[in-house]
């Protein structure tokens, strides 16, 4: 990563490359998959094909996941070249501490919950 | 309408009550803040200095002066902590049963509230940001920060809360919660004063300091290091000051989220954290911890460059194990982020959740031990000269292990249950955060002031200085552990136990000579303005520094260099220097620079509005300054007018100035 | 790494570099950048919302449930906006990189247009909540819920405002070189609330409704 | 309690080494370093143990860094001055594996102590040796918390007291705890250490006292004005003692908790006396803890339950999507909540005071949320309590 490249970088030219209309084709293709997991998890829950509730949980969870990066890769144009590499590696870390701070929260607040709330009666559970 | 609902209306919950008429103390201390308000205010008046300050420095965008604001705002505001801080500890050393002392509860429970706030937020962190923003652009080689004007606004913000705090003195009161203003305490059932809004409000306009500040920063080091300069020739320092921005960008959402959802439960009656209707005042907790474990990172990181900067220099030899002093700093950067829970181990959490925070706890020690070694490695085979900056560095180095020790202590769980909310903790931080932070900006003021003002601080007042806070140090500190194994809690205002007094003495004794320290660090200053043409460094290089800021003037033209240094080696400076380098006196041409704005006061000063208008319930206010803060911020962006070049012929002249000065002590 | 080795071969090493008249110097290369950490922090505080939700997720106190209150067809509406949004404004960008003012401003407007619906539909289902009772005071769940969406929609009305500001300064700076930045900057704004509401309608509405 | 002036002197001048011999002496007032409960035991040979295997790496390194600073300083002649010694593999391995070597040792410690020493886990001995048999009782003992003082309910006895345990030794004993309306910390320091008391949680502690004899207890965890006085007085008593303490109180008669007297109670005050209850009212505790002692309003578990007949879930099935899991949930009795800031009407508003006084001392124990007179949750004193002595205290 030697910085003579970023530092003599004019600006917005290498931007506008990824911006530009190589990324034309890109930007179609995201337009359609993103069409199609937005339709496709509203679709499954409000028509309810699927009866079993978790397969279609972690069916929207991962279109979402899926959308999530479409998005990022055909509209942020986000790749290993821009910017030197570091918009991606911000974005990774990122990704990392999202993880952590929900996932890490969750698990947290699952295990206080568990070890210390006053659990309603409900019976067994329904097998 | 009633003419009491109007003066509601329009002042709010703001009433003659609210003005500390009835309190010594604070009257006093009113008094003689408004007469060197005045005094201030009439100096500078009298010299007609209204002009300069606002085109030299309120207005500036360059990043030395804009740094040195951050030191001067840090520096204040370390006095009205370090005032918190003794009359604490005057309270625990008279305060045994029935003697209650002479700080009611009320009193006292915002004090130690400020004291931390004011400490962490205010002194900590500015200080911290001050130095990186002078020092870093410097060793880059860079002539400014990426975002001129937005640092600006970042210090201005920064300011603006900080005069929040300050106000809660004299209007109102400040928060009675501890400094991290715990839920369910600081819910409206229970706190329904101003004291918690000043504090919600005044570190969410600071807060979006901190974080546009380093955002600032990380764009700086990525896209303006001097050509050559990979990341692995960048200066120590510079790598600490990277992760602990990249730190402090990760993880300041969670605080600003925190207190964001903490308004909302007290202004639009939300249940968060609340005990009712379905709150979770745990996930309160949770939230500021996520925050508040890295935050120690965010501080002690850049302290970590400036040890490894001084040592350097200061040994003659190039740090011992750069890159794995790299390696370590970022994988402290990373494990920090996973190890929050440790704060309320005692909370209930399963056994899995607490020794898997407690085990990723202790594997940070690995790398800071790591670092450790690097530095006493770098001493060995050295040539050391104890000049103050090298004496804080092994003072430091001494106290900070003690403070490691007692830290991965209180990362196995078992211990933390019974150490936990004790004195023993509360001496374990103040053992980091003094040993390792407040140490290594001392150990920076002197090390880079000659740089910023020309001249070196006083030495006989340094070590006054030096001698004051390490000694002081000691003695109110390191004694405290015992009473924390005697089962003693922190945040009490008055014991039971007559046998405690002694401790408490000793640590009295022991702040009183930290405020030796602190006036000798004063006194420093002022005596080396004094005689600054004896301490006047016209080198440039006081010290034989090995980077890159001491390649050019003390203190730096505004444009830092006049051409851009190109550097092929770690310690760019003693690489040129060895290899001959010799000054250009000639070819210079135009430097394009940033323009001065006023925008970053106006909105910072406009925020402070809106932010004391929410305290004290005057809507109208509120609603006011937040238009009045869209529109200065959408009017800013039409000024397309936002640079300057300065003429070759003016930069020839102020090169020319040094060059037979430089030459004249060679 | 650190290469001891001196280039001690007696040849002129070069110390430093005379600008180049057009240098951009005060951060221009460097906005982008900035801009992209900024939305990474952003993504964060709106992480830490999701985890307040997430956690309270199922605090109804007594309250309304989700499948009681969420009209997933409106919501459907609503997406369809917002990404249609974020498709128009990606209309305007090609047109941005060849200098075009004109149709930039269109498909900005556009884009405007369609962002403005978005935020009318979701104050219309706060009011309508609201009105039912179902407020931001009834339960920590339907805190969340408001905060979360409320946040979002915050944002989205700081881009319109945005939109607005850039209609005009484009009619009068035209595309000059900090205006095509600050168009990139507003672009990857919008790009980015139309993947955090990615998250809101799969985790609040979506999930909520199922479970 | 032993602490003699000239041992302060001493510390003043703050030699590391005094820290060692005073955590290793083993001082009578150190309790944290004393205990004389099995649980706290443990932790404090944890303690020591933790820290003298650091000790082997902080010592050296602070010997070394004296040592260096002193050999390598500029005015000494005998130095070796080198500045081309800036990397050794070898050296770098040994400075990464020493820490590396001690947190992993202290790492295996940590992993088996926390599941050994959880609060949650039944304690397994009384005693090194003396293992918990199925033949011995265990005492069940639950704790409120309330603003400012420790309520102790012992429900086989069916005797409640206010400030003080008692605990008969080698029993062991079950703790339930909760709070009324801050976080607390309940912390004993000769007996376990401490876990968070929080509203609406049931936190669990196990533990046995070893010894009998008088100490202490504190709420770790400051909530507030009256903070510095919330403490209990922890009495270790042989089984006949405490057989005999429990019929004192029995025998009492007269003063019993009950909803009436509870929500007395539970308003704040400060420095409370030591209270005796000689009877106390059957699911007192699971109503505190389910924040419904105050009859009219519903218990949380009972809000939690409706909710989740009506969102379709069930709290034992934890599958995604399979319906909800629990969530915390309990209304409030209307017009509980404190009117938010911004729908405060302007005469609502109050004042901001700056005086370091309660502002209105004649308005003693309102617990209304969010009452401006209600700033320091202070109440002097405590509302008249049947069979509550005066002179408890101390």
């Amino acid at each position: 990563m030697s910085s003579t490249d970023t530092h003599m970088d004019p600006a917005l030219h290498s931007h506008g490359d990824t911006h530009g209309h190589g990324s034309r084709r890109g930007y179609r293709i995201g337009t359609v998959l993103a069409i199609l997991l937005t339709f496709l998890p509203f679709w499954l829950v409000m028509s309810g094909v699927l009866q079993d509730r978790q397969t279609t949980a972690i069916l929207i969870f991962a279109m979402a996941l899926i959308q999530i990066v479409v998005h990022v890769v055909c509209f942020l144009h986000l790749d290993t070249r821009s910017e030197g590499g570091w918009t991606l590696l911000a974005f990774l870390f990122t990704a990392v501490i999202v993880v952590l701070t929900i996932g890490g929260s969750i698990w947290i607040m699952y295990h206080l919950n568990t070890n210390m709330m006053p659990m309603p009666d409900m019976g067994a559970p329904p097998q | 309408m009633t003419e009491h609902s109007l003066a509601k209306t329009i002042f709010g919950r703001l009433t003659w009550e609210s003005f500390p008429v009835h309190e010594p103390i604070l009257l006093t201390t009113f008094v003689v803040v408004l007469l060197l308000g005045l005094g201030i205010i009439g100096a500078v008046t009298r010299y007609r200095l209204w002009g300069y300050l606002w085109k030299e420095w309120f207005t500036t965008v360059d990043h030395k002066k804009i740094g040195i604001m951050y030191m001067i705002l840090g520096i204040i505001m370390l006095l009205r902590g370090f005032a918190d801080a003794l009359m604490m500890r005057l309270q625990q050393a008279i305060a045994f049963a029935p003697n209650e002392g002479y700080l009611p509860a009320h009193h006292y429970d915002q004090i130690f509230t400020a004291h931390g706030t004011i400490m962490i937020f205010f002194v900590a962190i500015p200080l911290i940001v001050g130095i990186v923003n002078f020092v870093m652009p410097l060793q880059i080689g860079a002539r400014d920060v990426a975002f001129p004007f937005l640092n600006s606004l970042s210090f201005w913000l920064t300011a603006a809360g900080a005069i929040l705090v300050m106000t809660s003195l004299f209007v109102g009161e400040f928060a009675r919660t501890g400094w991290l203003s715990y839920a369910p305490l600081a819910e409206l059932d229970y706190s329904p004063d101003t004291g918690v809004d000043y504090y919600l409000w005044a570190l969410q306009i600071a807060g979006v300091g901190t974080t546009l500040s380093a955002i600032n920063m990380v764009a700086t080091i990525i896209k303006m290091r001097a050509p050559g300069m990979t990341m692995m020739k960048m200066p120590v320092f510079c790598w600490t000051a990277l992760c602990s921005n990249v730190l402090a960008i990760a993880i300041f959402p969670a605080l600003t989220a925190a207190f964001f959802l903490l308004m909302l439960d007290r202004y639009v009656g939300t249940n968060f954290f609340t005990n009712d209707l379905g709150g979770a005042p745990m996930m309160y907790w949770n939230m500021v911890w996520i925050w508040g474990h890295p935050e120690v990172y965010v501080l002690v990181l850049p302290a970590f460059g400036i040890y490894s900067e001084i040592v350097s220099t200061f040994t003659g030899k190039r740090l011992f194990g750069y890159s794995s002093m790299v390696y370590a700093t970022v994988v402290i950067t990373i494990l920090s982020y996973l190890v929050w829970l440790h704060h309320f181990f005692t909370m209930g959490a399963g056994p899995s959740v607490n020794s898997f925070f407690g085990i990723a706890t202790m594997v940070i020690s690995i790398p800071t031990g790591a670092k450790i070694f690097n530095w006493l490695f770098t001493m060995y085979r050295g040539d050391i000269r104890f000049e103050l900056p090298m004496m804080w560095v092994v003072a430091f180095m001494i106290t900070f292990v003690i403070g490691g020790m007692t830290g991965v202590l209180l990362a196995i769980p078992p211990a933390d249950f019974v150490l936990h909310n004790s004195l023993f903790l509360v001496t374990h931080f103040h053992n980091v955060i003094i040993g390792g932070v407040v140490f290594g900006l001392f150990a920076a003021m002197v090390y880079w002031f000659p740089k910023a003002f020309g001249f070196k601080l006083d030495p006989f007042w340094g070590k006054v200085a030096f001698w004051g806070w390490v000694i002081g140090y000691w003695v109110a500190w390191m004694p405290l552990y015992f009473p924390g194994l005697m089962g003693v809690t922190r945040r009490v205002r008055y014991f039971h136990d007559p046998a405690l007094q002694p401790w408490f003495v000793v640590a009295f004794i022991g702040a009183l000579i930290i405020l030796v320290g602190i006036l000798g660090f004063v006194m420093s200053i002022v005596m080396g303005f004094v005689k600054r043409r004896q301490l006047a460094d016209t080198t440039g290089d006081p010290w034989d520094g090995r980077t890159l800021e001491w390649s050019t003037s003390s203190p730096p033209p505004p444009y830092n260099f006049a051409f851009t240094p190109m550097v092929h080696d770690l310690d760019a400076w003693y690489d040129m220097k060895v290899r001959g380098y010799e000054r250009p006196a000639q070819g210079f041409r135009p430097i394009h620079m940033p323009r001065n704005t006023g925008a970053g006061v106006i909105l910072s000063g406009l925020a402070l509005v809106l932010g004391f208008a929410m305290v004290w319930y005057m809507w109208w206010l509120a609603a006011l300054s937040f238009v009045g803060l869209l529109a200065v911020a959408i009017g800013h962006t039409f000024n397309m007018k936002r640079d300057y070049y300065i003429p070759a012929e003016e930069v020839a002249r102020t090169e020319s100035k040094r060059l037979p000065l430089a030459a004249a002590e060679a | 790494m650190t290469d001891h080795a001196l280039q001690s071969n007696g040849e002129a090493v070069t110390w430093h570099l005379a600008e180049a008249e057009d240098h951009d110097h005060g951060g221009n290369g460097a906005t982008i950048l900035g801009f992209w950490i900024y939305l990474m922090s952003d993504a964060l505080i709106f992480a830490s919302l999701f985890a307040m939700f997430g956690v309270v997720s199922t605090s109804y106190a007594g309250g309304p449930v989700p499948r009681e209150i969420f009209d997933l067809e409106l919501v459907a509406l609503n997406t369809a906006l917002l990404l249609a949004s974020s498709i128009t404004f990606g209309e305007a960008m090609p047109h941005m990189e060849a200098g075009r003012v004109g149709p930039t401003r269109f498909w900005l407007a556009i884009t405007g247009l369609l962002g403005a619906g978005f935020i009318a539909i979701e104050l219309y289902e706060f009011a309508h909540l609201i009105a039912e009772g179902a407020g931001p005071q009834r339960s920590a769940f339907l805190s969340a819920f408001f905060t979360l969406v409320g946040t979002h929609g915050a944002h989205v009305t700081v881009g319109l405002i945005w939109i607005v500001v850039m209609l005009i300064q484009l009619g009068r700076h035209g595309l000059s070189l900090p205006m095509k930045r600050r168009l990139i900057c507003l672009s990857m704004f919008w790009h980015f609330l139309d993947i955090i509401w990615i998250g809101v309608f799969t985790f609040v509405y979506l999930y909520g409704v199922l479970r | 309690m032993s602490t003699k002036p000239l041992n302060a002197a001493r510390l003043a001048t703050g030699l590391p080494l005094i820290a060692a011999l005073g955590l290793l002496g083993g001082c009578a007032d150190m309790v944290v370093m004393n205990p004389t409960g099995d649980i706290a035991m443990q932790q404090r040979n944890l303690i020591l143990f933790a820290t003298g295997v650091m000790l082997l790496i902080i010592v050296p390194v602070i010997a070394l860094t004296v040592w260096f600073a002193w050999k390598y300083r500029r005015g000494n002649p005998d130095k070796v001055y080198d500045p081309s010694f800036d990397h050794s593999t070898t050296l770098e391995l040994v400075i990464w594996s020493c820490p590396l070597l001690i947190i992993i040792a202290l790492s295996a410690v940590t992993w088996t102590s926390t599941h050994l020493l959880d609060p949650f886990r039944p304690i397994e001995r009384i005693a090194p040796g003396r293992p918990v048999t199925p033949d011995m009782k265990t005492l069940d003992v639950q704790v409120v918390a309330l603003d400012w003082k420790w309520l102790f309910i012992y429900p086989e006895q069916g005797i409640a007291t206010v400030n003080e345990l008692a605990l008969p030794v080698d029993v062991p004993v079950r703790f339930s705890i909760t709070s009324t309306s801050q976080f607390n910390t309940f912390y004993a320091p000769t007996l376990a250490g401490m876990i968070y008391a929080m509203p609406g949680m049931d936190s669990k502690l196990h533990a046995v006292l070893n010894k009998p004899g008088e100490s202490w207890g504190y709420s770790g965890n400051y909530t507030g004005r009256g903070y510095a006085d919330m403490r209990f007085k922890l009495r270790g008593m042989s089984q006949a003692d405490f057989d005999a303490w429990v019929a004192g109180i029995k025998g009492r008669g007269g003063a019993s908790l009950e909803t009436a007297s509870y929500l007395a109670l539970e308003k704040p005050s400060e420095k409370s006396p030591v209270m005796y209850f000689a009877n106390v009212m059957p699911g007192l505790f699971d109503r505190a803890v389910n924040m419904c002692v105050d009859p009219r309003k519903t218990c949380m578990a009972e809000t939690m339950r409706r909710d989740m007949e009506r969102a379709g879930g069930h709290p034992h099935n934890r599958e995604i999507g399979s319906g909800t899991a629990p969530g915390r949930g309990s209304m409030p009795h209307h017009g509980e909540k404190p009117v938010p800031a911004l729908e405060k009407e302007p005469e609502e508003k109050g004042s901001g005071p700056n005086v370091t006084k309660p502002a209105q001392p004649g308005t003693p124990g309102e617990r209304k949320p969010g009452d401006q007179r209600n700033r320091d949750m202070s109440a002097n004193d405590l509302p008249p309590m049947p069979g509550a002595p005066r002179a408890g205290l101390g």
